[in-house]
């Protein structure tokens, strides 16, 4: 296969991750081009829901927004917000969620809300939005995350959703019968959580990367599998399919703009 | 009754000087011409309710109006931040806000539970987060049949909920199709209800049954603004301007350049603007 | 993830003897069909579930199917009382039978409870009635933001809900259009879920986006039966068949008048009556 | 004005009560009547919601059971059942609701349930459907009655739903905040509730109708007005108006048979 980047190589692989019969919680960014390029190869039959309450959506360009007026034209039918987090979400329907991180632990848990006090914060980030209950409602959580020592932390900041908590069965302990994060994808390796501990662990690098870098560019001390494998490299047509896919939505929003 | 009024009327007339607002549209149809109003009006110490604050509360509190914001994801949606929020919390600047932060699911199911009379909304949430130890509104009941323990949420109440829509009838019935999002539960959780529409038609007769459609007697005021979601969207009349949510991020970035387009683009505008502003994106 | 089959196989891969079965659908769309094959497979001490008993209760109840019904109006509806349902509270005829009885708003907020995944219904209602006192079911929290009392009812989990709807695409997609009554929620409530439509259809291109849809991965199985809701009604199919309901006021008079009838035109004949049923009601 | 029955004259008073601004939640029978005649005379934008989920209907017969097509067709919009009783009817958006009776104490208690015990009834009748809150939610109810001592008794079997309960304040202590019974119209009289004691008291006798048919179809003691009123006479609009509605309903009811 021909060059690929290092962010192209994470959203092939969390599209690889995704199965014809997954329901998934999309949210904007890599995750929406992930489960797409899923869609568009191996996974025609997988179902994207986007909490804007559109279900089963089939997108033609990625959307800017999580409720662009294309994710309702395609899918097979929108439901209200309320709705979307009561029957599907709250109704335990929703088989994969992804979320992203501003700061991620090695137990999955994330925080996308404050850099600093929550009183008096040193950046305020968005928050949450779905996250809380998407991680506690989906059947497994996908994290997708750039690797970087100030968003890979020893210790977040705040709690904005619940991953393995401080590992082991916390998660059991505090009632919630969901796995929790079982696959974390960057731009550099993927990661799945120990059996016992719930640490995150490499279980493989994408091509070109080594154990020294995947290091550098994460805060905690990294847990690597004893058994390494290299990621398969994006096949031409996973990576013909994300460009055509991203080239067709830059066309689009570029086109959208205002006369 | 829906009253058919100008936008300036609808808002004198319905929102007051530390009221309890919110104005909601999932993305979609998010009332842009009546919170411009709001600020022409100049209508302050507002308690702004929404899930997704965005540009349209961006403006609002950077133009000093809100005193709290009752939130949960204050994104620019695909872009980034939102960085007049960002300032009033940060900085205090143009006045400091309190924040009440909620996940999406509480503030959706609060408004449902507000449309709906009643005080709380129950659910299962917040399960290891961290909001419920900075947000004293997240308490649990316990169910009584399996003891598990389970989020409550007060209702949405607002003084006055602001909605966008497509079309009005003419006796003020009010059709919302395509993202619904949380509007026909903000509107019905509300004391009084603005409506903004693209168009009135003389009756919805041969529409499908089970559509989003607000009787008139659940409406207080409708002002007709083309355009009036831009640039957010209005499923079946024009495109979201995704070019003015990536240009925001840096007018918003300044104090003074974001004071300059205000005055330019609000504060000296009427709501007939709004037409014109969609015109290329039909 | 839905499967077509036939009535028989689809009512035999999905109820199962003491199940927990509601058979939904309010006034509009009832699934006769399915109760009648039910009744022909003698599939009995189950628990039925469903607001307004209505003819197809008081036949499966009356053919001995019930141990115990969940409900919240036990009439046939613009005529009088169900005489099999009577007969078998009053005098255990043909066999006693266990009721649990609520109001409309609490069976359909339980239904709703189910379908969002939670243990409880927690809504105002039941104040001063006596249902409470005779309903273990109905008990109360109390919120902990105004102290007010509500009532709560635990949400309902039938083992299968089976609906009848308009339309099924060819993947399995179901729709459900004019009054759409609990059939969503009692569907999403289930653990499995069984549809009679009255056409297949290649797919739901060009359908409005905000109609009631269930996903053909929330359904098990799909039968083809046309006119399947008969004496009920299909919207945009063939309407209600009120001489029949009428009718049954005498036929379910009389123990033996019943028999024969349910022996005539439910044991001895298939689903596929049902289309001729609906001949002359288009 | 020619002849008419007792049962017009109860619908046509029920209709008369009704305002061109009332949204009210209709049941089937006389209500049903009682409604679509105001619609047709004095009180054209007068809102019918039917708890099948209809909002707005303008039926052109009346219907026989709460979900015929005809009320889907004609109504505005037409909701789930579980919105129904959230939004519309708990939501406290109903300013009249109509209830009918098996049995009724003079406080507008009312029992549909069973006549008898409530574990070994003598009989089972249909229970209450809507009706526990319709009578808590609904602004105010009116109560539809043919009178029968065995109808309006001293005491009901069964609360199936709750009027003024022992009278007085009761509603109040209960911690309900809506009027309540305000108007009960039988065949023979209009009813109103006492304003202190909250019994219901006769305020207005039909045409040729005498306190004693008032007492002597009625269980419990009556109370009168000190100045009783005569029920003005049906109009020629209003009886014909019926009439032909009743008509038109038996024709299409007729017609809807099997072939």
């Amino acid at each position: 296969m021909s060059d690929f980047t290092p962010n192209e190589m994470m959203t092939i692989a969390a599209a690889r991750a995704l199965k014809n019969d997954d329901v998934c919680f999309v949210g904007i960014g890599a995750p929406s081009a992930a489960c797409n390029v899923a869609r568009l190869t191996h996974a025609p039959d997988i179902t994207l829901i986007y909490e804007s309450g559109t279900i089963g959506t089939r997108p033609d360009v990625l959307p800017l927004s999580i409720g662009d007026g294309e994710l309702c034209e395609t899918a097979l039918t929108t439901v209200a917000v309320p709705e979307m987090f009561r029957y599907w979400l709250m109704g335990g329907r929703i088989s994969i969620g992804f979320l992203g991180a501003a700061q991620l632990d090695r137990f999955g848990n994330i925080n996308t809300t404050v850099i600093g006090d929550y009183k008096n914060p040193k950046v305020r980030l968005p928050g949450g939005g779905g996250a809380p209950e998407i991680a506690s409602s989906c059947g497994e959580v996908f994290i997708t995350l750039k690797q970087a020592p100030r968003a890979m932390v020893e210790r977040i900041d705040f709690f904005t959703s619940f991953g393995h908590g401080e590992g082991g069965d916390h998660r059991q302990r505090l009632g919630i019968t969901t796995k929790g994060p079982t696959l974390l994808i960057t731009d550099l390796a993927i990661w799945r959580p120990d059996p016992e501990t719930k640490e995150f662990t490499v279980r493989s690098l994408h091509r070109g990367v080594t154990r020294d870098r995947v290091e550098a560019t994460c805060g905690w001390k990294v847990r690597f599998a004893d058994a390494l494998d290299e990621t398969p490299e994006p096949t031409d047509l996973e990576l013909t399919t994300l460009r055509e896919l991203q080239a067709r939505t830059k066309a689009a929003h570029e086109g959208g703009g205002r006369s | 009754m829906a009253k058919f009024l100008s936008l300036a009327d609808a808002v004198r007339q319905n929102l007051h000087t530390g009221d309890t607002v919110a104005f909601e549209g999932f993305t979609h149809l998010i009332p842009h011409a009546a919170a411009h109003e709001a600020i022409r009006q100049g209508i302050a110490d507002l308690t702004l309710l929404r899930m997704t604050p965005d540009i349209v509360y961006d403006q609002m509190i950077g133009m000093g109006l809100a005193k709290k914001v009752i939130f949960s994801y204050a994104g620019n949606p695909g872009v980034g931040l939102l960085r007049r929020m960002r300032d009033a919390i940060e900085n205090g600047y143009p006045r400091a806000i309190e924040t009440v932060e909620h996940s999406h699911s509480a503030m959706a199911q609060a408004y449902e539970a507000g449309a709906s009379g009643l005080p709380l909304a129950v659910f299962r949430g917040y399960k290891g987060a961290g909001l419920p130890a900075v947000n004293p509104d997240i308490r649990t009941v316990t169910c009584p049949f399996t003891g598990e323990e389970l989020a409550a949420v007060p209702a949405h109440r607002p003084d006055v909920t602001f909605i966008h829509a497509q079309k009005a009838s003419a006796k003020g019935d009010v059709l919302v199709e395509g993202i619904v999002g949380v509007q026909k539960e903000a509107a019905l959780a509300a004391k009084r209800v603005v409506v903004t529409v693209e168009e009135v038609v003389p009756d919805f007769k041969g529409l499908h049954p089970n559509l989003c459609i607000l009787p008139h007697w659940t409406i207080d005021a409708i002002a007709v603004v083309p355009g009036g979601a831009h640039p957010s969207y209005a499923h079946g009349y024009y495109v979201r301007d995704n070019a003015a949510y990536l240009d925001w991020d840096g007018i918003s970035a300044d104090r003074d350049a974001f004071a300059a387009w205000m005055k330019a683009n609000v504060l000296e505008v009427g709501p007939e603007v709004f037409a014109s502003r969609v015109e290329g994106l039909k």
